[in-house]
């Protein structure tokens, strides 16, 4: 086979440096209390995103945790909508009304952007049920961490996929840590990928920081649900560069251990390949970042500008008549 | 108009909507070889094959998820869970799921899911398959719940259910799948979220729904007897409450007494009875009364079991109190 | 390694018959309506419980399920004390409160009685931590059905036992259906046993028809429980000769099927090695049949002569103290 | 008499507990090497040690159920649950199991387990995160419901918390944890379920708990300032009630207002209105009023979650209306 043509490269390479960028900017917009709330990062774990996003059709769905930003944003979501959640504006992909953890697009069929570990899973298997029912050749992509595995939903949605053979392809990523949580001290068993396979469903490890290995790990995936029609389970062995949330001393773990990890940024593995590959030259870093600090940088205009929804809007939504508040 | 069981009335409800609407769906636990837990579901899966009468794994969290999010992806899911005791497993789907989606995503993720499930006592099933949540679960914004009382009603809740886009949770008395009921031919066409008279009167008013509904009119007939004329209100919807028809009549009756066989602490008795207070506290003659089940789980021994739940005997006493109660009587010094 | 003698294989079959007989006497007296609720009967898995228990300690824990009455009496939970617990009566093992599928001993260790499906493995795990907190050389025992091991609180335990490596064994009875559910309707994948050592915990299959495969394997597994503190797991194949409970017309199962199973009766087979064996003569049944009538009659009697509690104790023990009713 | 935080009170309660009782452990999401989701428990695994302090899984049912196993074994292990929003996984456990063991062994079963979880909103955690179940906890019986409203009650409602032989769920406001407050340096010795009059006054009570403490105060403050003279009680514990703290107060000051953080419908602040008019109606010169969180999920910016949340605003509006609405003035035809 012949490598990776430089379009798809620079490709990926974009989608891992907007997200980098735009959750630094995050980061940053945290410390300028624009942005509130608890806020999970990506950082370090791009390539999973920028791998798997395309290799799935416009009709299938993905469902996310609350560290879904860079999920949301490669699946199409405009950086502004996203930004502008954050800031829980109008203009929010959410209407603003669930910020970082709960992100939603319907009309891109990403169904969020969910803030209970594990509480997604059961969900995607009931879309994928739905378009099973409807004869639709979707398939729906199930993001979750490592310590999810360890629920009892996790479990049971692993289950009832691969019984009814219902098109789910599970995305593991296997960051080795669920807050302060090492994954040997919350599974018994920690080969993730064989726990999958136990029911009866195939499961790939696949490098997590390498995004062509994720790249084409996820193409023979979604192949193999899409034609197959049944669950198939991916471990994306990753690492979280930066602290869990924005209140997290990581007592948990070694700096030492953190830089080793730093060592094989994802970002940075491309590039290096690209270069070696004459593809690109060794400042092509600086220069997406700058293209993309510009969408940033509008996004968060955007976000800026865009306004508070009304507070006598507070009871919209719980129904859908509006006239329903259901309580009072 | 023809006359059937509570089992029979929602069997038939749920063929017909599977006969309207291919988007409709049966799953849970025993719905289909097995014929259903309490018989309710027969004959479905012969009909319908067991696509749409889906057998689940003991697995209530995943399954009521994959309802949800089959609601959400077009489908009309009716997924039932066998008693309500089991629908703690699944309560996190529930409440931070099917009830939350549509407000913070702004209106983007409806959940056009119905939930059947079992509810009540009465049937020595002792404390892990007897209990009333029904008016618990009322505490949840973003959720519908109601509970039919009346066999007409078991046969005709389940299409405005349907047609609800948000989650509906239709609570079941197991004590009514056997009972025998009038059942309008045609749709009546009752909103859902309506309550009913069952019985006008003019004394007071009793305020019941679900298992208790029947006790409650035994209760009215034999007030009658003393010259006690009582109004019945099933209230059907317990989310939202139709607090117009309560207040209606309370501010005619000028008297209450709300019914649940719900535990009473933090229940739906007292909910009724704060709303009562707020909204028609000039009217009142008397406190507002509660007829509740004892505060503890149900046992298993007949005795016991009866004397933890509301009885007929337990209603017509909370009446006569609240009748007696008048203010000029019990507003003396000595009663203070 | 020499057979089984005489003295254990009569045990083994007294306890199996005592067993058989006093739930065909329970069914009878729910047909005279002395017995109420739910009643789900155990005939035709009498190896497993009478295979099991022998090879406990008595400190050693035991968790049951709703179709728990032979583990009970063969736990030593004396006959009337469970036939006055299905009446309702205050010297039955509960007082009378849980009737049938809340069998309760304490002095026993026994400890019930579950019918929430799947809701006594995570209590078996923390007795089993207790015990191992308060270095008590004890092992808890876990009963289980095949249906379980869908449920989330399977799996959760499952890790949990097998992450802090604590003495419990799990007894799964696999008697192939969870009520109207065939296991294949109910797993993806219907290796139990290898599904468990996903785990990483030991787990062994064997022939629940066959008690004295089931006390060989028990003991092996009670001695690697004991020993090495952290779990194990069995896999007992057995079938339900009667309805799931009293309201079942058993349309998910065809009659020859049963009748096959009825072939492959627990306690035929003992009977047939003892005479083999030249240890009893054939109409051995007959004769452990007639005493264990006799305790059974007892149990009868001693049950009907128990009183019924007095209604005005229905708040005791709802708390420890009497006057907090907790409520109202 | 010293000054800290609700979380250095807590993490003190904790710390004296471990070491005053070996069977006495801590186990729970990240209690340990993460040092506490909220910092609460940071420190105690260097002093006490990994079997202590247990760091377990994210299983919540899996772990709360180990509590209440390892209570009847003997131990007295205090769980925490990182938010009462994931408690719902564990309810099967706390409800079928916790409060029903003792009940249903007829007293052979004792569990006495103490669950500590995170409760309440105001910090922009939205609608998975937020939300006060509290109140809706106080249903069940065999439980028994706490919620510290003070920092003394942070660092002295866990010991009776643990010597009690029942379950005890600790529901701790978010908001507190970084509050100052005055803390007894030896027990006080207040009863786990007495209520406490924490301002007195003679125009009206305002009877809440917890989170909404706070807000309670200041709003009696500036009542004051307007001629108003409210009596604040703390429920502290939710479930048992302390009925008589209440009936005492509201008997003198004949007009009662209760604010509960949770929702309104089917909450506590119903159950609280309930039994007041049951027992203290004829002492009543106004409606019962309540202030309860708006009901929706919680969402995410700050102006509507604050708009959805009690306020001290809007607690001084319902205070005026009570005492504004007394029998005379109200009782005009006008405004039946
Ligand atoms: C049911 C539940 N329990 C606990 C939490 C608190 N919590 C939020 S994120 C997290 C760690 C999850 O780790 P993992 O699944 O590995 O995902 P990661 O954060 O590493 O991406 C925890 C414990 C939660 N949100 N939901
Ligand atoms: C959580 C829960 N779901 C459903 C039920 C209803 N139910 C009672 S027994 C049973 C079948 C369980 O099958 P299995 O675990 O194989 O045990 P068996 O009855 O075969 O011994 C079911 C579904 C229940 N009691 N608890
Ligand atoms: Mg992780
Ligand atoms: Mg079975």
């Amino acid at each position: 086979m012949t490598g990776p043509t430089a379009e798809t490269r620079a490709e990926a390479l974009r989608a891992m440096v907007l997200v980098r960028r735009f959750e630094e900017r995050c980061a940053q917009l945290y410390q300028e209390t624009k942005i509130h709330g608890f806020l999970h990062l990506y950082v370090g774990e791009e390539a999973v995103a920028a791998g798997t996003m395309p290799a799935l059709d416009t009709a299938d769905n993905v469902v996310g945790t609350y560290r879904e930003h860079g999920h949301a944003l490669l699946r199409g979501v405009p950086a502004g909508a996203v930004m502008a959640e954050m800031f829980g504006r109008v203009d929010g992909c959410s209407g603003g009304r669930g910020g970082s953890m709960h992100l939603f697009d319907t009309a891109r069929h990403f169904y969020g952007g969910n803030a209970i570990v594990g509480g997604g899973l059961p969900l995607a298997v009931g879309l994928a049920l739905a378009d099973r029912m409807k004869d639709r050749p979707a398939i729906t992509a199930c993001f979750f961490g490592e310590g999810a595995v360890a629920e009892g939903e996790f479990h049971e949605s692993m289950n009832l996929a691969a019984l009814w053979n219902l098109p789910v392809l599970f995305c593991c990523e296997n960051n080795l840590y669920a807050m302060g949580t090492a994954l040997d001290r919350s599974e018994a068993n920690t080969d993730l990928s064989l726990r999958a396979a136990s029911y009866g469903m195939p499961a790939w490890p696949v490098d997590g920081m390498d995004v062509e290995a994720v790249a084409a790990t996820a193409e023979r995936a979604v192949a193999y649900v899409r034609n197959s029609g049944g669950p198939a389970f991916l471990e994306f062995r990753t690492y979280r560069f930066r602290a869990h949330s924005m209140y997290d001393p990581e007592l948990y773990r070694d700096k030492s251990e953190v830089a080793t990890w730093r060592g094989r940024d994802p970002i940075d593995l491309l590039v290096e390949r690209m270069v070696e590959a004459g593809q690109a030259d060794p400042d092509v870093r600086a220069r997406v970042e700058a293209e993309v600090d510009a969408e940033i940088d509008a996004a968060v205009e955007f976000a800026d500008a865009s306004p508070l929804e009304d507070a006598d809007e507070l009871l919209t939504h719980v129904y859908a008549d509006v006239s329903a508040d259901g309580g009072t | 108009m023809s006359t059937m069981t509570g089992r029979q009335a929602m069997r038939a409800a749920m063929q017909a909507a599977l006969q309207a609407d291919e988007r409709v769906f049966l799953m849970g636990e025993d719905v289909g070889r097995y014929g259903g837990c309490f018989a309710v579901s027969t004959g479905l899966l012969d009909e319908f094959g067991p696509d749409r009468i889906r057998d689940t794994p003991l697995s209530e969290s995943a399954f009521v998820g994959a309802g949800i999010g089959a609601a959400m992806g077009g489908m009309r899911p009716i997924v039932e869970i066998m008693t309500a005791n089991f629908s703690l497993l699944a309560l996190d789907q529930i409440v931070n799921n099917a009830a939350t989606l549509r407000h913070m995503s702004a209106g983007q993720c409806g959940v056009p899911l119905v939930i059947r499930t079992t509810t009540g006592g009465g049937r020595q099933l002792a404390a892990q398959h007897s209990h009333s949540f029904d008016g618990w679960y009322a505490h949840i914004p973003g959720l519908k719940i109601v509970a039919p009382g009346t066999i007409a009603d078991f046969r005709w809740m389940l299409g405005p259910a349907l047609a609800d886009p948000d989650p509906v949770i239709i609570f079941e008395h197991g004590g009514l799948y056997g009972a025998d009921g009038d059942v309008p031919d045609t749709d009546p066409g009752i909103p859902l979220d309506r309550a009913m008279v069952r019985r006008p009167g003019t004394d007071l008013t009793i305020i019941t729904f679900g298992g208790t509904l029947p006790t409650c009119l035994s209760a009215a007939k034999s007030l009658a007897t003393e010259g006690i004329d009582a109004e019945v209100i099933d209230l059907r919807s317990l989310r939202p409450l139709d607090d117009a028809t309560i207040m209606e009549s309370v501010a005619r009756t000028h008297r209450a007494i709300v019914v649940d066989e719900g535990w009473r602490s933090v229940g739906l008795s007292g909910e009724v009875s704060a709303r009562i207070v707020e909204q028609v506290f000039y009217e009142l003659d008397a406190p507002v009364g509660r007829v509740a089940s004892a505060e503890a789980p149900l046992p298993y021994p007949r005795h016991l079991e009866q004397a933890a739940l509301p009885s007929v005997d337990g209603v017509v006493e909370a009446a006569r109190a609240a009748v007696q109660g008048d203010v000029a009587r019990m507003a003396v010094p000595g009663r203070r």
